[in-house]
């Protein structure tokens, strides 16, 4: 078991992790954080999209030691204040969830975007959310929620 | 999912990193993990411990080299190359090939370093390393090799990188002009076939991905058809598919840098 | 998946014989070998680690030899297991005497890999098992050589 | 790039009505799911829980010569473990729906002798945590004889196959044949016969992003199990598991919050749950499974594979389509689960959208060495709508027809419904022409051969290809007695209540197990305008839990229904409450149920509105102050339930014929691709598809439902497949070589719709969501358009990765071999 400490959607978190435990099962079982969700077994489906550092990664593809010293944003934190994002309105707005699945790794993946890039075209929408899979709404939604939040 | 029990260190120098692959047989190195756990997730491979490269800022630099080529450090994620200046006027192939791989969160952790390392023949920097002439700067015990991408690649998932060694960076030649071209798996997925091109005083050198365990080298298009290939046959493409497709992305990639 | 081949070498067919029917000398053969037990003169037992750059692919492995006529055939079966995955193989080689008191064989091997790891595709797996087969000829010949040398 | 059409562009029949039923309303469930606060059942957990591994089998046809679980055990953190043996002891196999031979197929929760796909479970294991279990699996030693393994159906039918089930005696599931209306006189009236030799409908699923998974509790004192799951037809679960437990059905309480995406594929459940039940029940501790992706994608259900060999096509001269038929293999994989049902449900779209009446079709399911079949969206119909979709283009093809007006020519027309098929299904309501005509001219038709022009200018082929579907939805359940007489199911019904609790509360829970489609935001809605409130004031509880939310054998979310059946049951159930509040607010004031109106959350005096009483005041006096009403109100609860049962008669089964389905929603897909003359690399540059669902509760969601049928029938059509090699290995067993469109691969889409209201549902509306395959046809009747100019090859799969149609434009010879043209 190896210590680490790092901060999850600003308040300390320090624990003992086993190395071989992935982020994602650290966050979801030990932290109890279940928005962030395990979609494949292989990195490609991005369910599990948070942010360390400001930077969108895929929580299955580290470990939680690798966590130790950083600053984690999970979907939980985006309405932290109780009252939804423009981007969480306007996934609602458009519809761009059904089965709500996919929703907080590309809303994650979203977030990131508009940190980055608030002028975002439909291109650019899409380039940003390919590594997240959605099997209910074929995107249109989701790209037409985004290209709204950053109007 | 699920690894099998493993150990970890995450080592604040290349010399301790160095120390840490060599103490112990079974000792990887981790860079981005955006192959390697996975292989451990599916307890494909299982290393014993996991030297983290994560901390080893000095293998983050991007510089010129007096020459005007390029020294990367095997740590640069895609990301960055996409991002960084001096790529983009030295080299910008290698920005515009790191933003055809995969997707936005693994090109954040995954980098040039592991992308080489892990000889995946369906990887994009393999055919450049050997079109562009790259020089692979591997550290062991024994101080700094430095190897061409011939001598590098040596089969799938197997590189010259041996154990207690690590490859620390790259360093690109001043270059002629480039080209890279590709069929993928769905837009920008996983190549069905690749190639590289580099023109450079005339001389064409193109380098082709999928059709063998290690790059193929030619110098035309047109040898493309008699070239020493060994391309799979898979679900998503047959040998003879992929040989021809490897022909079309050689014209392509040759198109573009000429 | 189906493998063959032909070599040559320069030593007599009663060694390479040898070699190739010691168990202790198949062993010295294989990559990534951690352990190797003698059941008895048909069957045997490795403990392998195949290397590979990303850390090493362990498998159980048990030899059964199937058929053999000094010195010119004999028929192994290789079952592999671990990882999920599940190796058969079964291999033959054909030795005639060659030019110059060298020696010519002829192999083949049916490769079958099941499980997850077989379903990882042909893509990976063929080019891996075609580099062993390149490793296990490479320690044939360096055997081969000991053995006629001494 | 054209920009994406969000809106339609044209919408027919606006209609102006003040209520909430028709309006995209935002959905109730977005709140808890935008924010990560869903309830998936992988986020349940439970003291001392165990977490189960299963050991799996490598091959896809062995014996099981023994099973060694002692090293497992002997490792720290395992609880336990389950073999085949246990099963098998503890068990009695599945009922099988089938007739002989299929009814002799005894399936278990593990294997029991021999394993018969690869990834088919052998032994469970049971652990403090997920990683151990994992460890543990690796340890338990299985010995295996390996068998001849048979991946493809024919081949599975021929003499001397390797035999799956000895019990079965015969690869044979079930056999039959349909044959409608007077097939050899119809071919004797053509002007052209058309022959197709071969045409395969390939293996996929849906592949929901969420894996099946449960968490069992076992308590002994009632011998009860509670398992929070994700099944999306839990009574049907009970079905299959209690009588195989030997327990009562009372017995299985299923729990479902939020599912991730089911589309079929987590109906067939049960024999993963039994396994769980029988460790909980063993290790006296709570136990949690969840499937990982490489297990789903070789365990848990494909979609329907399906050869058509030797199809004939009756034409006229001016292309009116007389009849077909054809021999039907339909591949269910190791063990028939649901099926053989799919050898029945294609027939409730028999002849497609199409006109002609002379029908035959010879039927046979086989079992082979692959994963299991299940349901999975557009269940059985689109594999038979795809075969007439590429009869319609074959034929057009190869007659030199325009594919716009062979369709126009053989629809069947508006002024003809309901039209009764050929086998007795009723076509409620449509106008297939008028949608073609909209989706054409959304993807802008008229210009096409400018397009084309430019296209080739850039090297490329452009193709234009129409999908024209039928979503047949509410089953009725009579169908099954046609596969097997004995079979005692018949009709449907679904369930809701409605109630008004003591402090003014609507609470309305649903027999359905809602997987995205919205349904706490629809029933709302329904309720709302019925009851006179806002969906704000309508709590809708979120998924299933079998003890608390009424239901009837029937109930799940399945099949293209909710809208009719679902919905029918909220709105009986609503409407009776509210008669039982006029009644009170009657009693109170001294006047008559009918003089009462509901509005703003009051029952009301409609002639004189100042005299109110709040619904807090109904549910206040009925619950704690119920001596102030009159005696013959006393009747009322406020807590109402309405089964709704669709109006079906028993089939006639010696003809094989009835009405099988109670809805006909219909899709009309025109894709545009361009094709790589150089690669055979494709792109789909252009989309339009129109949809008419009758009325429509919440336009957003049946928007959003015609954008998932498409996005996986995209998939279906480009990068998704399960193929075998012939040792039986699954060769895309991950998202890496099974690759699901992502936002870069779909292109922008263009949509619009028509309502032809069913006459026959309680609403007007009709089930939809699957969307029949469309997008599928759509894609290869593109890809064959646009190699007309290189060779005319026939597009005989309904998957057609780049390196296929790289081969059909090098080789086009060997796909026009399937083809000929008898013309008289």
């Amino acid at each position: 078991m190896i210590p680490i400490s790092f901060q999850v959607n600003g308040e300390t978190v320090e624990r003992e992790v086993d190395p071989r435990t992935l982020l994602v099962h650290f966050i979801r079982d030990d932290l109890d954080l279940t928005g962030t969700h395990v979609g494949c077994d292989t990195g490609n489906c991005g369910a599990c999209t948070i942010l360390v550092d400001g930077e969108a990664v895929k929580s299955c593809m580290l470990l939680a030691v690798q966590a130790d010293g950083t600053s984690v944003e999970t979907v939980e934190s985006l309405a932290g204040d109780g009252e939804l994002t423009r981007l969480q309105q306007a996934f609602s707005a458009a519809h761009a969830l059904q089965c709500g699945y996919c929703t907080p790794g590309m809303l994650m993946s979203a977030t990131y975007l508009l940190r980055n890039n608030p002028e975002a075209t439909e291109r650019e929408i899409r380039k940003a959310i390919q590594g997240n899979i959605c099997r209910c709404t074929g995107y249109v939604n989701i790209v037409k929620a985004i290209q709204e939040a950053t109007r | 999912m699920l690894l099998r029990e493993v150990q970890y260190v995450r080592p604040g120098s290349v010399d301790e990193a160095l120390a840490a692959l060599s103490s112990h047989e079974g000792a990887r190195a981790l860079a981005g993990g955006q192959t390697l756990i996975n292989v451990m997730k599916a307890r494909a491979a299982s290393p014993d411990v996991l030297v983290d490269l994560g901390r080893l800022d000095e293998l983050r630099t991007v510089e010129r080299n007096g020459d005007g080529g390029l020294r990367i450090g095997a740590m640069v994620t895609y990301a960055q190359l996409m991002r960084d200046s001096t790529v983009g006027e030295a080299r910008p192939i290698l920005a515009e090939v790191a933003s055809q791989i995969a997707d936005v969160q693994v090109r954040n952790r995954g980098t040039i370093g592991g992308n080489i390392c892990s000889s995946d023949p369906t990887n994009h920097f393999p055919p450049l390393a050997a079109a562009q002439g790259w020089r692979m700067h591997v550290r062991g015990p024994e101080g700094e090799r430095e190897l061409s991408a011939d001598e590098f690649f040596l089969g799938v998932y197997f590189t010259a990188v041996g154990p207690g060694e690590l490859l620390t960076a790259i360093t690109i030649p001043a270059g002629g002009s480039d080209g890279f071209a590709s069929v993928t798996l769905g837009a920008d997925g996983t190549c069905i076939a690749n190639a590289a091109a580099q023109v450079r005083d005339g001389q064409a050198r193109i380098a082709l991905g999928c059709v063998g365990a290690t790059p193929v080298v030619v110098s035309s298009p047109e040898d493309v058809r008699t070239a020493a290939m060994d391309p799979p046959s898979d679900v998503h493409a047959s040998a003879d598919y992929r040989r021809h497709l490897a022909e079309v992305c050689a014209r392509r990639a040759l198109e573009q840098a000429a | 998946m189906k493998l063959e081949g032909t070599r040559s070498f320069a030593a007599p067919r009663g060694t390479v014989w040898e070699v190739l029917n010691s168990p202790h000398q198949m062993a010295e053969m294989m990559p990534g070998v951690e352990s190797f037990d003698v059941a008895d003169d048909r069957h045997w037992r490795a403990n392998v680690k195949i290397p590979l750059g990303l850390g090493g692919m362990r498998m159980s492995i048990n030899f059964e030899k199937l058929e053999e006529r000094e010195p010119e055939f004999a028929k192994l079966h290789a079952k592999g297991t671990g990882v999920g995955a599940l190796m058969n193989m079964e291999t033959a080689f054909h030795l005639a005497d060659g030019e110059g008191g060298g020696t010519e064989m002829r192999w083949e091997a049916d490769v079958r890999i099941a499980g997850p790891v077989g379903s990882m595709g042909q893509r990976v797996l063929q080019p891996i098992v075609n580099q062993q087969v390149q490793n296990v000829l490479g320690a044939l010949d360096k055997q081969v050589q000991q053995a006629a040398g001494t | 790039m054209t920009e994406t059409t969000m809106e339609p562009l044209v919408v027919e029949r606006e209609e102006t009505k003040s209520g909430f039923v028709g309006q995209s309303i935002p959905r109730k469930e977005d709140k808890r799911l935008t924010q990560g606060q869903g309830v998936f059942f992988d986020d349940v957990k439970r003291h001392g829980m165990g977490y189960v591994h299963f050991v799996r089998s490598p091959y896809a046809h062995a014996k099981i010569v023994s099973i060694d679980v002692s090293k497992a055990l002997e490792l720290d953190g395992v609880y336990g473990t389950l073999t085949g043996d246990e099963v098998a002891i503890q068990t009695d196999p599945f009922f099988e729906l089938s007739t002989p031979p299929g009814s002799e197929i005894k399936d278990y929760a593990l294997a029991v002798g021999k394993t018969r796909f690869q990834g088919e479970p052998v032994a469970a294991v049971v652990a403090a945590t997920r990683e151990l279990a994992r460890d543990a699996a690796e340890l338990v030693e299985v010995e295996y004889e390996p068998l001849d393994v048979v991946v493809d159906p024919e081949a599975a039918l021929a003499e001397g196959a390797p035999i799956l089930h000895e019990d079965a005696g015969s690869n044979v599931v079930w056999s039959g044949v349909f044959d409608w209306g007077d097939w050899e006189a119809a071919k004797a009236e053509a002007d052209h016969v058309v022959t197709i030799d071969y045409l395969h409908f390939d293996r996929f699923s849906s592949t929901p992003l969420e894996m099946s998974g449960c968490l069992v509790e076992y308590e002994r004192a009632t011998g009860q199990w509670t398992l929070y799951c994700n099944h999306q037809m839990p009574g049907v679960g009970a079905i299959w598991m209690a009588p195989a437990m030997r327990v009562g059905i009372d017995k299985l309480r299923f729990v479902t919050h939020d599912i991730g995406g089911g589309f079929g594929n987590k109906i067939c459940l049960h024999p993963y749950y039994v396994a769980c039940c029988l460790l909980a029940r063993k290790l006296k501790r709570p136990v949690q499974w969840t499937e990982w992706r490489t297990d789903q994608h070789m365990a848990n259900s494909h979609g329907n594979e399906r050869v058509f060999r030797d199809v004939e096509v009756a034409v006229k001269a001016d292309g009116t389509l007389l009849g077909f038929s054809c021999r039907a293999i339909d591949d269910c994989g190791a063990f028939p689960r649901y099926e053989p049902l799919g050898a029945i449900i294609w027939s409730q779209v028999t002849p497609g959208l199409y006109r002609w009446r002379n029908i035959r079709v010879d039927f046979t399911q086989a079992c082979t060495n692959k994963s299991p079949v299940g349901p999975n969206r557009g269940y059985s119909r689109l594999q038979h709508l795809w075969l007439t979709e590429r009869i319609i283009d074959i034929v057009a093809a190869e007659l030199e027809l325009d594919p716009v007006e062979i369709r126009k020519l053989n629809y069947v027309k508006a002024d003809e419904m309901p039209y009764e098929t050929p086998n007795g299904c009723v076509y409620d309501s449509g106008d297939y022409a008028r949608c073609l005509d909209q989706a054409l001219e959304l993807v802008g038709w008229t210009a096409m051969d400018e397009r084309r022009r430019d296209a080739e200018s850039r090297g490329k082929l452009l193709g234009v290809g129409i999908g024209s579907t039928l979503d047949s939805g509410t089953n009725n359940f009579g169908q099954s007695t046609l596969i097997n007489p004995e079979l005692q199911f018949s009709g449907n019904n679904e369930v809701a209540t409605v109630k008004l609790d003591i402090f003014g509360e609507l609470v309305v829970t649903l027999g359905t197990v809602p997987q995205g489609q919205g349904h706490e935001t629809t029933a709302s809605q329904v309720v709302a305008d019925i009851l006179g409130v806002t969906p704000d004031d309508v709590h809708v509880r979120p998924g299933h839990d079998s003890f608390w939310n009424s239901h009837a054998g029937f109930s799940g979310t399945y099949a293209s229904q909710f809208a009719v059946t679902g919905l029918g049951a909220v709105q009986g159930a609503a409407e009776k409450l509210a008669w039982e509040i006029k009644r009170v607010a009657a009693g109170v004031f001294g006047a008559e149920p009918d003089d009462i109106e509901l509005a703003e959350g009051q029952a009301r005096l409609a002639a004189n509105p100042e005299a109110a009483i709040p619904f807090m005041g109904i549910g206040a006096i009925v619950n704690a102050n119920n001596a102030i009403l009159p005696m013959d109100v006393r009747d009322v609860t406020l807590n109402v339930r309405h089964v709704y049962v669709p109006p079906f008669q028993l089939p006639d089964k010696e003809r094989k014929f009835g009405n099988l389905t109670l809805t006909y929603a219909t899709q009309i897909h025109v894709c545009v691709l361009e094709i790589d003359r150089e690669t055979g690399a494709y792109e789909i540059v252009d989309w339009a598809v129109v949809d008419d669902c009758g009325k429509r509760i919440h336009p957003q969601i049946v928007e959003g439902q015609v954008h998932g049928a498409w996005a996986h029938g995209v998939g279906a059509a480009t990068t998704e497949t399960f193929p075998y090699d012939e040792d039986g290995n699954l060769l895309t067993a991950n998202f890496y070589d099974y690759h699901v469109p992502h936002a870069l691969d779909m292109p922008p889409l263009k949509t619009g719709h028509i309502e032809s209201p069913s006459p026959f549902t309680p609403l007007g509306t009709k089930g939809m969501g699957e969307g029949g395959g469309g997008a599928i046809h759509a894609v290869c009747a593109a890809i064959q358009d646009a190699l007309r100019p290189v060779g005319k090859p026939v597009v005989y799969d309904s998957h057609n990765p780049y390196h296929r149609v790289w081969e059909l434009m090098t080789r086009p010879e060997d796909s026009r071999k399937l083809v000929t043209v008898e013309s008289r």
